[in-house]
């Protein structure tokens, strides 16, 4: 399977527009094991991003997910922006590759992410969401019920990683926020894959 | 919340306008940013290594109050407990580059380590020459490599301190580098709170204690400590703390530096009295304080509290520490 | 009430302490008071006519943290909120004078024109020559010979930093008097709270506000101001207290000097935007800024609110708010 | 009328006995109107007084004074250390002479504290309390009534000396704190004249 340019786009606003309207559910999972901001930092992210596609309509997969990319790191900040901000830029070189899997895709952006925050799944961080996603799109079973569990075993898990790897043993039993926001990515997936 | 703010998202903007416009001999903003740089006729008259730091806003004076000659060469402030971003800290470095290289000193925190590494790739493909030292000197989190690693606090002043009146001497940046990292492994520091940080853009405290409650090992972020406990008098919170924090030096002897660091809503005088309580329990353990230092240098916004941080010193950085400097902070 | 104490009637003791042993090369306590006087080589090199402050506590740094080379000789701590007592003063009086005289720089409270003109009587029966100068800036006090008249706040810190440096400057006891006359004749203030002090020894706020109030025209030790309203942005906090306190000037042309100041529980992020505010609003009014300076200068304990200074300045006074000086806390 | 040394001494001690025990109200009168702290600084003054008396008991009227003066002047700090130090130091100058009455006695303790707080009756302050007990006196028709009066008039006054001067008007309605610490005083006086 892969992701025709037209439902790509829908895909990233969709995104951003689950991030503008879920800002205060991110800060509170934040605040909970982190410093109370993720939903802050990932509006100013989805701004950003709106502002860019509108400025700019891309032209190319490549070219929308560069924008995004670019976006993230310049105005995101924090953990979270070099984190989307290097998963989309990695996702934007290798999507230049026609053959290229939606499944293989998602597994680049999750390589991205283990390469820049020097971490793995199983650490209470994002990757626990998109490890499992990419997982199922190559198995084709991707559906709801892939990301609910993710993050039920996200909740689960002690941080080892990031701020809420300081609260050790109490950072069981949240959410982790980037898990959550990531949740939001690829809930916007399925929808245009539903459609 | 109460605030004395605009719009929360020009928050930082605002505050980095205001710090400039009232010091204006010291520091210039660089344009498009929230970085601050040199501004003093020194400046360019002294070619040195620049010497960059930054993180999250909201830890102020950390770490634009402290740019000036003897300390640092530029500050790039993010949001609110967010990191920069690349771009910005990229500028910062361009702006203080003389040729000799740029040593970036950099908070613990995945946020920061990966916007200033970010930043670094930036730099070195412009061959500037980089150095990263990474403080994290908060010794209420364990230490692992399965973790984040301990957490840079108060004692990031110190480290500044030390560091940049070394580079104003004419040391090199490896040799600044390596400064840096023996200093940091040097340095413990501990915080406690009273009453947690009210984060703008969240609007409540980042958690609640009881009315006679206080938290022991608390990040600068809200970040939860080890332990809520009843609050006691000054004199066994010092002991408490000074007790975690000389278990982590296997030598007691020698010389040491103190700072005791307002969380940004205690008073200066109950720093004070917790200092005294400090320095009392020192000398009953006969540790020999050369250098100590009292005040808001490292904040957590409105956060009520205090943290100690004991560095274990050469000679030649308690000099460093003593040296004068100008700078809007320190 | 939740504070870093011991004892409550230890805490000016105990504070003093931590003040001078975190500072030993700057200053030392005067025996058996909590007074503390210049301890650099200086002091005994240059012989200058001593200034000599104090009040109550709690107003944190001021006023020992300005003791030092181009500021005060000696700082008189009272119990918190309280006139330190006549004997003391005394001590302080006799300590710095170097046969020049000593000029008293009194803040106007009931309770300290009483207590330094104690003081004063008793050192004129040792001959040394005293003037004393009461600084009353809060404009949001009605002055009328049938009152206390205004009261002295953070303006505090500019006749201090002025009259030190014109005395370090080598000017006589006539005319420093004369001078810090005509600057205090020159400074007003407006002071707002966001949440009012505890004080110890009563363990809970001074007064109550609501989550969204604050009060217009407080004083440093708790008084009441003159209205309480919803709080509102930076900006118009700004604007507000700069047309209260333009009213007070005739003359608006030539130099000013503003000063932004924390209560104690502000953090400097805050004070920064509000300075940011304040630059802009004079700005658009023509008013000539020469002299800044933001921070906790005159505190309140652990009051959140800010004060706004704003000083017509002599050329003169300028440099002397700009030269460098050596204290803990200007 | 006269007041032997013994009952003075007893007066003093009484009086410091309702300073220690009324600490609290003192200071919430002080906290409505002013800075919140004249009971802890009587209360400071009262411990002085207690312990320069145990130190060396005085042997004259004179004496008596003159100790509680200087522990005031000395201990207290604030607008009412000076005040009540000028007042006793004046009386115990005073006292020297024999034929002293005790109503000239506080008069002469009155008019210190006129001189020290450049200040009068009508101003809200204790001067309000000493001067109706001083006149009472030389009527003599001095009794409980005569304080309640007193404080009550207080009560109604607007404040122009003093930090509750900065209130204006907002200062009516709550009794002065001074003046309440002075009703102590006679109040004590009653206690021993009463006897
Ligand atoms: N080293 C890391 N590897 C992977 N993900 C990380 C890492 N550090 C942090 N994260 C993710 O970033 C999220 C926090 O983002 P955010 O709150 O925006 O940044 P910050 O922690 O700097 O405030 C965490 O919830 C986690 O999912
Ligand atoms: N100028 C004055 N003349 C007479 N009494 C005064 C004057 N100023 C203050 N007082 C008295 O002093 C009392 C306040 O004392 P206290 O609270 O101990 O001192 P402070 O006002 O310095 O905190 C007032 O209630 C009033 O009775
Ligand atoms: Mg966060
Ligand atoms: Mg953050
Ligand atoms: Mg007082
Ligand atoms: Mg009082």
């Amino acid at each position: 399977m892969k992701l025709e340019l037209v439902d790509a786009k829908k895909w990233i606003t969709l995104f951003v527009e689950k991030l503008e309207s879920n800002q205060t559910i991110l800060n509170e999972l934040d605040t909970a094991i982190g410093d109370g901001d993720h939903g802050t930092n990932m509006k100013r992210g989805a701004e950003a991003v709106t502002a860019a596609l509108e400025k700019k309509e891309p032209e190319t997969l490549a070219d929308l997910y560069k924008t995004t990319a670019f976006a993230m790191i310049q105005k995101v900040g924090g953990a979270s922006g070099p984190l989307y901000g290097t998963a989309f830029l990695d996702m934007s070189k290798a999507v230049k590759n026609d053959d290229l899997e939606l499944s293989d895709l998602i597994q680049i952006g999750t390589d991205g992410l283990k390469r820049r925050g020097e971490s793995d799944t199983g650490m209470k961080t994002m990757i626990d969401v998109w490890q499992p996603v990419s997982d199922a799109l190559k198995a084709d079973k991707f559906d709801q019920s892939v990301i609910d569990a993710a993050l039920e075993n996200v909740k689960g898990l002690v941080a080892t990683k990031g701020r809420a790897s300081y609260l050790e043993e109490k950072s069981k039993g949240h959410i982790d926020p980037g898990a959550q926001s990531s949740a939001y990515l690829f809930e916007s997936l399925i929808e245009v894959l539903g459609e | 919340m109460k605030k004395i703010i605009n719009n929360v998202e020009d928050i930082v903007p605002e505050m980095i306008s205001g710090l400039v416009r009232t010091n204006a001999d010291l520091v210039k903003q660089i344009d498009g940013t929230t970085a601050v740089v040199r501004n003093d006729p020194k400046f360019k008259e002294n070619k040195q290594v620049g010497i960059v730091s930054g993180g999250g806003s909201g830890h102020e004076p950390l770490h634009a109050g402290y740019v000036g000659d003897g300390m640092l060469s530029a500050a790039v402030a993010g949001e609110v407990f967010t990191s920069p971003t690349p771009d910005q800290i990229y500028e910062a470095i361009t702006a203080v580059d003389q040729g000799q290289g740029v040593l970036l000193i950099v908070k613990n925190y995945s946020g920061d380590v990966m916007n200033f590494d970010m930043a670094k790739e930036m730099a070195e493909a412009d061959d500037i020459e980089i150095k990263t030292i990474v403080v994290d000197d908060d010794i209420s989190v364990k230490n692992s490599e399965f973790t984040q690693g301990k957490r840079g606090v108060a004692g990031t002043a110190l480290v500044e301190k030390i560091v940049g009146a070394a580079a104003r001497s004419g040391m090199n940046l490896a040799d600044l580098a390596t400064l840096g990292q023996k200093v940091i492994d040097n340095i413990k520091t501990i915080g406690i709170a009273l009453h947690a940080a009210t984060v703008p853009a969240v609007g409540h405290p980042g958690f609640e204690l009881g009315d006679d409650e206080i938290e022991y090992g608390i990040g600068i972020h809200n970040e939860r400590g080890y332990a809520v406990e009843k609050i006691r008098p000054a004199k066994e919170l010092a002991n408490e703390l000074i007790e975690k924090i000389l278990k982590e030096f296997s030598d007691q002897s020698g010389d040491f530096a103190i700072l005791v660091n307002g969380m940004g809503g205690t008073p200066l005088m109950e720093q004070y009295i917790f200092a005294n309580d400090v320095l009392n329990e020192l000398a009953a353990k006969k540790v020999k304080v050369s250098f100590s230092k009292v005040g808001n240098l490292v904040t957590s916004l409105d956060m009520q509290g205090i943290s100690l941080t004991i560095m274990k010193a050469d000679a030649d950085w308690i000099k460093y520490l003593k040296e004068p400097v100008t700078t809007i902070a320190w």
